[in-house]
């Protein structure tokens, strides 16, 4: 019965690395070594930006680590003008949907070339070509907007879907009920995904979990399809989300989907969690490392070599210090430069009212 | 020309743009099939279609945010809130997306939405139904805030609020629905159409965003209001043969600071009056502005009437409400002192 | 399995009048007795009521037409202590619960003795003695906060417990989600009731349950025990509300629980549903009357007559009569007397601040 | 007697609260086990149990509806909310529910509850961690506020909140956490052991809510300030050699009004600071009682400096924090109209 998908879990790579059971999807070989490259390349920006936020270049910064197979594959199950209603976790959309790594470096170090002219903090992305909306810093508030613009879609008749992203933890926020609700009555072609890495902040995920065994379950007291799925698991993820697309397009509605993970790395830069979850939790995690599975698959097909992935590994570490090095051409947090200090109050109003004329005077900018 | 009454102004002014523009959606609770509790919305599902207006369920902050997500995709939603008191579950959306959209997307993204609400007492509503929010508001970089006293008005701006680029909240003072409310409750109600301003055109114009309206010309003082205590303010300076100004702002946000300045530069005395409490409400940003721009100007101390600063009561609402004593003995007060 | 009975109905009574079932509660036959003049009390306080509103004699009312053996059964199977936080239709909890009319219509006409000095509306009492939570007229907020009286209580070590009330419509509000939530992660001592009277001013329950089958459904998606249990059977609401009680007092946490009814009336008198449901809809309801019911399974027990049924109506028609004209002595509200305009003043704060005492001064009262 | 940092007087004052206290509750989104992003409440589970001490799901109108609840039965909870900016989803818990529950219960419910939000800028936090929401408190009856500015008032008043009757919105400005910062961003940080204000009692006392300090007595200008602005006023006073009296509010409701109308009386010129953005912000409130009941002493407008009306930016913060610069200029400028 579809409510009991709630309460499994989606997998498609066995432990030998083999696509296995009902859910293995059709996907060439091509795309798979794209996956994988994806994941490498998110994983190298991480590392990077980490790196330049220890070296004082900018203010803020957040990592992906160890759950770069959700956001990977699920963008590319996708299609362009579908829009993403991501969290900060979700850098992995940006980089399957080929956005250059150097804008969103510019975004990290609020140089003269972000899109956002330094107001943001880093990771606070919008980027509407390449299917993100922007993000906003109080959790959960894009879940119920991207319900919104599915309707609003389906209004036009056009097939386009949206996605909203969630954390475990944030699915206790309210706009994650009014979301799941709106998408209940009205069944717009939306796919709300629940990004279940089992920490938020210092919070395990049974904090918002509750008495329900799983997130997905919360789709079921709103009678939506709800799927369970491995998201370490790049084909289960693929699957998950082409399956549930071509629901969406084919008229049916709405379906949530919970992806299990992990939050291998630290909340964001301005976290430590060695003072709340025991240090060597992150190596017992049972899901394994996405990279890494995902590698042994394409090996055990024969379509991937230990060397191909050095030399993969080594290339992309290239290609990201590359762009880092052009980004910080055009400036660094502390540095600078920066956009001109009016642009602070510009797009406040489409056009700027008399009260913040005279302010900018008084700014003397 | 026909007669209106601000609810059927209201109400034009959603069909015209409608009309216009298929990208106006109208929504929220019992908008549609039923036309509103204040029935604004009548008729307008039976000449549109479903799709364009429609019932939510009752959550307002999904009725803001599935409108935030709606105008960033580039519909142009116009949304009820059945009571401003009820405005508080969707503030977040309003103040942290809404207000923010095209500021934190470097313009990539905007919300030009528009959130119509009944607002303000005088109708035994007692402390949830008669919630003067509009400080909350204009306290926001990036919404705007609009307050209309009239059908001619009401309707002008709510199709320029429609095609603002910018979030807009749009305060209905319910206790002039039907009919100017100058305060006298013992007194019989006019209904609009005896009113000028009831006066209204069927099709497509619009009254500029920001711009206050001048409702009487005077010497002595200057009375800033808006929404119904534009006629309170106009009994008030009869009753108390006081030769004011009387400006209706409008528009909270932006706000026509040059019309407020000459005319205190002119009168060098000025009374504000709101409905909202006191502390930190709209009046105080008002008293602020003229005491700064207009000092040397001023004779006599900037006067707040407002509202107390308790929850609006049931039984003792004329008590609360700041009607026409309670602002002559303001209009009194700073003529004395001059 | 536990599951199913969020999609299911529970009845006790049948089409005859019997008690059938495994939900046949035990119940005296002073108990029934008492429970059918208790909804007889709630009618007769309504018609009353209704009527001083359209004489003019206050400004609202809102009735419980045809959903009194909710409340009212509800209300004997709990005991004193335990606290309700009800919606503005659950006057029944008042009556059952002892409140003296005379002090409910004092708040209505918003008079001298109002316990309330003539602050809120018609309907919005507050009856902390009869274990009646302040109404609050932004609907689902007493919801959560039924929640965090269940957990006070709990850390007191107490066996009281608390009872969330809402209107089926109101479960869209965020506030129903929080209770929700809060309630499977802390299981505290609730019990969260749902009044499924299927129309939420002029909106249908579809509007409000979405994909969803049932509300009790909600439940489920929070590992909540649910129920959904005929509303218009006193009997079984009695023995819904012992067990959840039972439940609650036992430490094994929170129930969920939806009553189907009808709102047979307006939604209030500022309300005419004709303008937007069918004239004969409310007859065509097949759940039928709950004071018919519980009278035809008394007279088919043999504890009751068609004569003293025809006797209890008139005695409590007088009752209630008397109440009206002994809270009229203390006033009506548009003609007076009040309770002192200084009364605005006060409960503000515990102490009047300056502000307030230089404003009340400035009222001159 | 004892050096405190402020997030050790705040944690103190919990500390001691809860001694005394089995009614007071702490709970919020980290605080338990981990003891809070900002480590408030560090080390108060392990002292007081799982049941005084919790962390919530992240939702802050669940966290602040259950402290309602709690409150009502008896309890003192003191919520914290992570960062200020977002407190608005539990906005309507606090207005209409917290703030009106005597009022509306006719006294048979109250709401003695504390809600705890680090707020302000200066930390790079960007539009959505730098935010003032203050006046959105103020301007609702039957709410406190309460902004501290240093570790001895901050435990005092924070005491002094959990034990008040009346729910009390505590402000803690975030960047003064470890130290007083006046604004020169780009000098070293002055940690609270160097001054006289972190040297802190290490048992129970408090500061009475609605009494303003003077920081600086002064002759020529009055400052009103509270949080970080009270350090940014007193290296402008110093660097400007304006002879200013600052006086830091601590409470901005109950508002020390006798202390404001004495102070500007006796220097006639009023400069007034702060973070928030200025429409409608507390400084409004500021300017009107300041030119309502201090008019005839007046020898030049009151000004305000204040975060622009647009959201917090990130790579401009200096440019929108009040720094002493702006500050300085508004000195000047009151001081030139003599
Ligand atoms: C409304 C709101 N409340 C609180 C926060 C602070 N906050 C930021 S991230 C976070 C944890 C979110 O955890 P989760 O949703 O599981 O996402 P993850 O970080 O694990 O990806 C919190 C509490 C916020 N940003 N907005
Ligand atoms: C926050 C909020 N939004 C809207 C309203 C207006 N309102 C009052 S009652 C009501 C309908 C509630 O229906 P339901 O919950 O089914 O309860 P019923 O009236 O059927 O008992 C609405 C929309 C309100 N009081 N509060
Ligand atoms: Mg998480
Ligand atoms: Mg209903």
């Amino acid at each position: 019965m579809m409510r009991e998908l709630a309460y499994r879990l989606i997998r498609v790579l066995d432990a030998e690395g083999r696509a296995v059971g009902p859910w293995a999807p059709e996907i060439s070989e091509e795309a798979l070594r794209e996956g994988l490259r994806d994941m490498l390349k998110v994983r190298a920006y991480d590392t990077r930006m980490t790196m330049a936020q220890r070296q004082g270049k900018t203010s803020f910064y957040m990592q992906a680590l160890g759950e770069e197979a959700i956001a990977c594959a699920f963008a590319r199950a996708l299609r362009p003008g579908d829009m993403h209603f991501p969290t900060y976790r979700q850098q992995g959309l940006l980089i399957a949907n080929g956005c250059p790594v150097v804008r969103l470096m510019n975004q990290i170090y609020s140089n003269t070339e972000d899109p956002l002219q330094g107001r943001q903090m880093p990771v606070f992305y919008s980027e509407r070509d390449y299917g993100y909306f922007s993000i906003s810093g109080n959790l959960a508030s894009q879940y119920i907007q991207a319900v919104g613009w599915a309707m609003a879609q389906a209004m036009d008749g056009k097939d386009g879907l949206s996605v909203g992203w969630i954390g475990e933890g944030a699915t206790a926020e309210s706009d994650f009920y009014s979301a799941m609700l709106f998408a209940s009555t009205y069944r717009p072609p939306v796919i709300l995904n629940i990004v279940n890495n089992q920490w938020a902040i210092s919070s395990r995920e049974s904090l918002a979990r509750g008495s329900s065994p799983t997130f997905a379950a919360r789709g079921v007291g709103f009678g939506l399809p709800a799927l369970r799925v491995d998201g370490n698991d790049y084909l289960a993820v693929y699957a998950a989300a082409k399956w549930a697309a071509e629901r969406a397009r084919a008229g049916l509605g709405p379906t949530a989907i919970e992806f299990l993970t992990y939050r291998t790395g630290a909340h964001s830069t301005s976290d430590d969690p060695s003072a709340y979850r025991p240090k060597n939790d992150s190596e017992a995690w049972p899901l394994g490392d996405p990279v890494d599975r995902l590698k042994q698959h394409l090996i055990a097909q024969d379509i991937w070599t230990e060397e191909r992935h050095a030399q993969a590994v080594a290339e992309i570490d290239i290609e990201i210090a590359e762009a880092q090095k052009q980004a910080e051409k055009n400036g660094t947090l502390h540095d600078g430069p920066h956009s001109s200090p009016a642009t602070m109050f510009e797009d406040v109003y489409k056009e700027m009212p008399l009260h913040l004329r005279r302010q900018r005077q008084e700014a003397g900018v | 020309m026909a007669r209106m009454t601000m609810i059927q102004a209201i109400r034009s002014a959603m069909d015209v743009a409608m009309a216009r523009d298929d990208n106006v959606v109208v929504f929220g609770e019992d908008v549609g099939f039923f036309g509103g509790v204040f029935r604004c919305t009548q008729g307008l599902q039976e000449k549109y279609g479903k799709h364009r207006c429609f019932d939510t369920p009752i959550n307002e902050s999904g009725i803001v945010g599935a409108a935030v997500g709606m105008a960033a995709y580039g519909k142009r939603p116009c949304v009820e809130i059945q009571f401003a008191d009820y405005m508080y579950p969707g503030y977040d959306q309003l103040v942290q997306d809404a207000a923010r959209m095209r500021y934190r997307s470097g313009g990539q993204f905007e919300s030009p939405l528009v959130v119509r609400m009944p607002t303000g007492g005088g109708i035994f509503g007692g402390v949830n139904h008669s919630q003067s929010p509009e400080a909350l508001f204009a306290h926001v970089a990036g919404l705007k805030t609009v307050i209309p006293s009239n059908p001619y008005d009401a309707k002008g701006l709510l199709i320029a609020s429609i095609e603002d680029e910018d979030p807009v909240m749009f305060l209905e003072p319910k206790r002039l629905y039907n009919g100017p409310f100058d305060g006298h409750h013992d007194r019989p109600v006019t209904p609009w159409s005896k009113h000028a301003l009831g006066e209204v055109p069927e099709d497509y114009y619009t009254v500029p965003l920001g711009k206050a309206a001048i409702r009487r010309e005077g010497a002595e003082v200057t009375m800033l209001v808006y929404g119904t205590m534009v006629y309170v303010a106009e009994a008030a300076a009869e009753e108390a043969g006081v030769d004011a100004e009387i400006i209706d702002l409008r528009t909270l946000l932006p706000l026509d600071m040059e019309a407020i300045e000459k005319s205190v530069q002119k009168t060098g005395r000025c009374v504000i009056v709101h409905e909202a409490t006191r502390t930190c409400g709209y009046g105080a940003e008002l008293a602020a502005i003229v005491a700064e721009n207009c000092f040397y100007h001023l004779e006599s101390p900037v006067v707040r009437v407002t509202g107390w600063d308790t929850p609006y009561p049931h039984a003792h609402e004329w008590d609360y409400f700041p009607g026409p004593a309670r602002v002559g003995a303001a209009l009194k007060k700073v003529m004395e002192k001059a």
